[in-house]
């Protein structure tokens, strides 16, 4: 689905990313872990064409999407949910998910896109009792749930979702987690990015581990989850009995 | 300008034997009357330099200073034209003609007027533009972007809709017959032609001075809190440093500057009008910080030197503000840091650590 | 005071009060889709009366407008994507800066083609006097056309907004344009479409007043003033608040020549815009919730 | 200027012309050519760079060409001085026409006596030469003729109480300054008197006042659109007083601007713009008409008064320089006890203690008649 190769991104002469591989299977949830300032959220976006990359490949279904403008990704199917959900504060909660299937409304499909509103509706029911609300008033778990949502309007085969726990709640985490593993269920493949380690490998079936720009360790859930240095670094005090 | 870092009085000093130089040049090759425009442009630098400060360090727009460049040119004008020789028999008139605060001088046709002592009109005139600056700068400069900018821009075109509209200040034509100012013994600043190679020093002399005490302050503590204000406000103010406080200063630092050189540049021509408070000017004043650098007092001040001088000799004939415009432009567009920066900035960008950037804030 | 003189005084106040809307509305529209306020709004509606001038010499009346609306809409756009779009995360002080820039040499540029002469379209039905009654009180049917104008400008403006993808997608683009991107949202279209949008509008606005208050190179930028105080009075953004604002604002400048020294009437507008921007830059008409949300 | 940089070099290149070419005269122009004075400047900086063509492709004037030199003052005081030094002390001129506007006149008048350079001024204001300065003349009527010539009509009318309008501009703040110096002479009394921006987009409010306070006539002094823009609102609302206004108005393009609302409106003109109905034996009408014609043809606009008033410096700086050679000295005094100089604002007759020279016989009282400008007569 998703192939990453050497790649690099700097901001002005400090490096962001040495030579980050990485790939996604079709239908599975993969998962990134590392800490704040690893450069996750710089992949993310560079991914998604919102940072320039330096070099490296970025291959998406099979072609290269490197450097194609953002809107047009979303078009092939890629679609990121960004960092700290970036939600259209000041537009009403149905306007926002609507935006999010604007790409199919521009080919004609606007029929299935309202019914794919329906779909949204059914897997976050809180935002359809909000339906009118401006997205700004939501809390923060909803405001998650409504990017979330309007990133799936787009039916994208592949969602990056870009640390969906981060300030929430753990019972709202809990939820989060929960959608992502239907959404995955359905069909749509999920790159997840978390710092909450824990958590991210128990939906996810693969995982890498970034560390100040490298990739240093990759491997299914469960060996990173019993790989001593990832419990030392990224589980922490969970994992003392 | 990122190799060769001269210390602030080293520069001060080449800048004034560059100010001796021009002039030692001009006397010999008889151009001599190129000093007055200098003279003139020395004094539209110094309320440029003070705009530097505020948008180049302080990071706050200010479409609002030929505002208080007016105030003080008013303030000026106005009291050193009020002839007060009606009143010479009163007992008030009499007390501040012995205070000092009243001067008799001769004027054009032979006769001779009383009016108030140009020292009193520079105090004055630069104490009402601080006030004012006081006055609008504490609500106005919590304002940020564009509506810092519209705020700004809203004040400078009160003052010109007051000027314009106020019969005693002249209202669309100005106050002329401004007398020369008694500066220093034997030393007036004014137009005549006998003074003009110490008007000239007496400007430059005080854009020297002002760039020493500039190059001080943003030398100092709070010059580097100015920076950080300028870099991140929050990031700022969480650091400790009191971001509203400094910007009001500064911006009354910015209007005390623009008003003295109001003050003093009205005495040299003899005269203000309307044209001084227009926006147009606030965007030229803009236009040389622009071009100079932001953040570059001596970026500024050449800029300011080399613009301000050919305009003032009608180089750019009809199209003068065709000219601003478009180099406000061109800068913007393709080296918002100056015009200095070009060749460097390249250089710059890879030399110099820079912290990555957050990602796009919410 | 008679009841028809408050009449007539009231229509004036009208016919000035669309006349400033109709300029913020153009400031809104840039603003709402790029949050950038486009210093050069007021060239726009220059633009709109002296090409129609110069159009109608040759044209039926409704042609010269219409292609002098397309005409500044494409002035608009080049503006946009020569010195706006490729700026890569442009400081708001940069963007004020280049807008000015830009207004600078628009006026210029009328200067340089059309001289410092003064034109003016007809009247788009009777003439120079002719005027309908309203009661006691005497109106040119030009402000027909004008207030006319404003409506359906507002009313479509409202629509687009409120109701079609379009309008969402350019809010989504200026409430934050990376989010936009990453919804498929073709931003870089959007914005320039607004900029050409606000140029029409302008354009259009400038065309249906011209007969009343004429043209000249230099109209923009005192129009520009009173369209950014009636746009922040209204509240940036926010159309109806525009017409809201700049029809009380217009009755209330009608009103105070009655009372005041007219010579001062800036004076008094002006300081009203610099208490609204310090006491409630939100504008005087946004609803408190999405004034909440937005940053000042 | 630049315009007339080809001409010169053709003209070096005649074969008369390169033997004799002695040195050219300087003759500097301080006007608003851009800027919101534009109005007056334009036309002025049209007209004398149309009027030097003209003496230099017939020769000069005793034998020399003018060079001129034009500075745009943009209308502000501060570039008037700089400008003015410039020319005095390095230019050397001969002479300075201008300034346009009142402001930049009394900014510079001092600096043209310091440098007892000729300061031919086209501003309107009386205390450009009152008191007296031996180097500053102005050509431009002073705005008590205008006033007077109006006020005289509104008392054979029984008029007794005006209303008055004027822009915030020099030209404005001038006529209102002697319309209230005058006004209790002509036992007129000034109900309202309203200064209005120059920018102006409509003018109802200050004419629904004007209906409010019953006046008996409407007086509007201003340069800009707004002088078409009262007449309009003031005819919708549907004022029935008799409308005067300024010699600014003395410009067809307003009276065009205006359309039928200009029918009947009274103003002070200088002949220039009723050139073509003069009588066949008033004199100034071949001056007019030809400066008109000249005019029209080279740059398709109307003439304007302003226009007019630089078309009257030139003219009578030449014909001083004719009379007595070039020669600062001799031209300042010869202009001084100039009589009789057949110009476009009138017949200048100049003295010692007056160096405006012009009588109340300057302006012809004009009205618009079917949408041309018209001696009102009677």
């Amino acid at each position: 689905m998703l192939r990453v190769r050497n790649l690099d991104v700097s901001y002005g002469p400090v490096a962001a990313l040495r030579r980050v591989s990485l790939h996604v299977n079709p239908g599975e949830i993969a998962t990134l872990i590392g800490a704040n300032g690893a450069g996750k959220t710089t992949l993310l976006r560079s991914i998604a064409g919102l940072t320039p990359a330096q070099g490296g490949e970025v291959l998406f279904r099979g072609a290269s999407v490197l450097g194609m403008r953002p809107e047009r990704l979303v078009a092939q199917g890629c679609s990121l949910v960004p960092e700290g959900r970036q939600v259209f504060a000041t537009l009403p909660v149905r306007e926002n998910l609507l935006i999010g299937g604007s790409l199919r409304v521009r080919r004609g499909l606007r029929r299935e896109v309202e019914g794919d509103l329906e779909k949204i509706y059914r897997l976050f029911p809180r935002l359809q009792e909000r339906e009118r609300q401006l997205a700004g008033t939501l809390s923060g778990g909803e405001q998650q749930m409504l990017a979330i949502g309007r990133a799936l309007m787009a039916r994208p085969a592949l969602v990056m979702l870009d640390e969906p726990s981060m300030g929430l709640a753990p019972l709202v985490v809990k939820d989060i987690l929960l959608t992502v593993e239907r959404i995955a269920a359905g069909g749509t493949t999920v790159l997840l990015v978390e710092q909450n380690a824990r958590s991210a490998l128990r939906v996810a079936r693969r995982g890498y581990v970034l560390e100040n720009g490298r990739v240093v360790l990759e491997g299914t859930s469960e060996e990173l989850l019993r790989n001593r240095d990832v419990q030392r670094a990224y589980l922490g005090s969970e994992v003392i009995p | 300008m990122a190799g060769f870092r001269l210390p602030a009085p080293a520069r001060v000093a080449l800048l004034a034997v560059l100010v001796v130089a021009v002039q030692l040049a001009t006397q010999a090759s008889g151009k001599g009357f190129y000093l007055t425009q200098l003279t003139m442009t020395a004094y539209y630098a110094l309320a440029v330099l003070g705009l530097s400060l505020l948008m180049g360090y302080a990071g706050q727009i200010s479409l609002g200073q030929a505002g208080f460049f007016a105030i003080g040119g008013y303030t000026a004008a106005f009291l050193s034209t009020v002839d007060l020789s009606a009143g010479r028999g009163g007992a008030g008139v009499a007390l501040a003609t012995r205070l000092g605060l009243l001067l008799s001088r001769p004027d054009l046709y032979g006769g001779t007027t009383l009016g108030v002592n140009p020292w009193v009109g520079l105090v004055l005139g630069v104490a009402l533009a601080a006030g004012v600056a006081f006055a609008v700068g504490v609500p106005v400069l919590r304002l940020r972007g564009h509506y810092l900018a519209m705020a700004t821009l809203a004040f400078g075109t009160i003052v010109s809709a007051v000027v314009v509209g106020t019969q005693r200040l002249g209202a669309a034509d100005g106050i002329s017959g401004v007398p020369p100012f008694p500066f220093l013994p034997g030393l007036r600043i004014g137009g005549g032609g006998a003074d003009r190679v110490a008007n000239y020093y007496v400007a430059w002399g005080l854009v020297g001075l002002a760039m020493l005490l500039l190059g001080n302050l943003v030398g100092s503590r709070t010059g580097r809190a100015l920076r950080a204000i300028h870099g991140a406000e929050d990031a700022a103010r969480a650091m400790g440093v009191d971001a509203a406080r400094l910007k009001v200063r500064v911006f009354v630092l910015a209007a005390a500057m623009a008003a003295a050189a109001g003050v003093l540049l009205t005495h040299y021509v003899g005269g203000i009008g309307p044209s001084e408070s227009s926006v147009m000017k606030s965007v030229r004043y803009v236009a040389m910080v622009a071009v100079g650098g932001m953040g570059s007092l001596w970026g500024a001040l050449s800029a300011a030197a080399v613009l301000e001088f050919l305009s003032l000799r009608g180089v750019f004939g009809a199209h003068d503000d065709a000219v601003f415009g478009g180099i406000l432009l061109l800068v913007m567009l393709f080296s918002p840091d100056g015009i200095l920066k070009i060749p460097a900035r390249g250089l710059l960008e890879r030399l110099r650590p820079r912290p990555a950037r957050p990602g796009e804030g919410s | 005071m008679t009841l028809d003189l408050a009449l007539q005084y009231l229509v004036a106040g009208l016919t000035y009060g669309a006349i400033y809307a109709v300029v913020a509305i153009g400031f809104n529209i840039v603003y709402s889709a790029t949050g950038i306020i486009n210093f050069a709004q007021g060239e726009f509606v220059m633009l709109g009366g002296m090409i129609a001038v110069q159009l109608s010499a040759s044209m039926p009346l409704p042609v010269a407008v219409a292609l002098a609306v397309v005409a500044a809409a494409a002035v608009g756009a080049l503006v946009e994507v020569a010195f706006i779009r490729w700026l890569r995360k442009p400081t708001v002080l940069r963007m004020v800066v280049i807008t000015i820039g830009v207004s600078i040499l628009l006026r210029e540029g009328a200067l340089f083609l059309w001289g410092e002469g003064v034109r003016s379209l007809p009247y788009f039905t009777g003439d120079e006097v002719s005027s309908v009654a309203i009661g006691g009180a005497r109106v040119s049917p030009q402000v027909f056309w004008v207030l006319g104008t404003v409506a359906v400008i507002v009313v479509l403006l409202e629509w687009f907004y409120r109701r079609t993808l379009l309008g969402w997608e350019m809010q989504a683009c200026a409430a934050n344009r990376d989010a936009a991107a990453l919804c498929g949202v073709p931003v870089r279209g959007l914005v320039t479409l607004s900029f050409a949008l606000a140029a029409a509008i302008g354009a259009l606005a400038g065309a249906v007043v011209s007969p009343i208050t004429y043209t000249s190179y230099a109209a923009g930028g005192p129009l520009a003033i009173k369209g950014f105080t009636v746009a922040i009075l209204g509240g940036l953004g926010n159309s109806g608040g525009a017409v809201a604002a700049g029809l009380a604002l217009g009755i209330v400048e009608s009103f105070a020549v009655s009372v005041l020294p007219a010579a001062y009437k800036d004076v008094v507008t002006l300081t009203l815009l610099l208490a609204v921007l310090v006491v409630r830059p939100s504008g005087l008409f946004a609803s408190g919730e999405a004034a909440r949300l937005k940053e000042f | 200027m630049t315009r007339l940089v080809p001409v010169l070099a053709l003209l070096a290149l005649l074969p008369g012309a390169a033997r004799a070419a002695p040195e050219p005269i300087k003759v500097g122009a301080l006007l608003a050519v851009t800027g919101p004075a534009a109005l007056l400047g334009a036309p002025e900086a049209r007209t004398l760079e149309m009027r030097v063509q003209e003496l230099n492709a017939r020769g000069g004037v005793g034998g020399r060409t003018i060079q001129l030199v034009i500075k745009d003052t943009g209308g502000s005081p501060e570039k008037a001085v700089s400008f003015a030094r410039q020319l005095i002390e390095e230019e050397k001129v001969f002479a300075i026409i201008g300034p346009s506007t009142s402001g930049e006149s009394m900014a510079v008048k001092g600096i043209a006596e310091e440098g007892k350079t000729l300061l031919l001024s086209l501003a309107a204001a009386e205390a450009i030469v009152n008191p007296v300065l031996p180097h500053v003349f102005k050509v431009a009527p002073k705005d008590s003729l205008a006033v007077e010539l109006i006020f005289q009509r509104m008392q054979r009318m029984g008029v007794t109480r005006l209303g008055l309008l004027s822009s915030n501009t020099g030209f404005g703040k001038g006529g209102k300054e002697q319309v209230e110096k005058l006004a209790p002479q002509y036992g007129l009394s000034l109900l309202v008197n309203e200064v209005y921006d120059k920018n102006a987009t409509d003018l109802t409010a200050e004419v629904v006042k004007m209906k409010a306070a019953g006046v008996q006539a409407l007086l509007n002094w201003s340069i800009e659109p707004a002088q078409s823009i009262v007449l309009k609102n003031a005819r919708q609302i549907q004022l029935a007083v008799p409308l005067f206004q300024s010699h600014g108005f003395a410009n067809v393009q307003y009276a065009k601007a205006a359309g039928s609302a200009a029918e009947g409106v009274i103003f002070p003109a200088s002949r220039i713009v009723v050139a073509d109905q003069l009588p066949a034996g008033n004199p100034q009408k071949p001056v007019v008409e030809a400066y008109r014609k000249a005019y029209e043809a080279r740059y398709k606009e109307d003439v304007s008064t302003f226009g007019g008033h630089a078309w009257d410096a030139f003219g009578i700086l030449v014909k001083a320089i004719e009379q007595v050679g070039p020669d600062r000295v001799k031209v300042r005094a010869a202009i001084e006890e100039m009589k009789g100089f057949v110009g476009t604002a009138g017949i200048f007759n100049f003295s010692p203690t007056d160096h405006n020279g012009l009588d109340i016989g300057a302006f012809e009282l004009c009205t618009v008649r079917n949408g041309r400008f018209a001696p009102l007569g009677g």
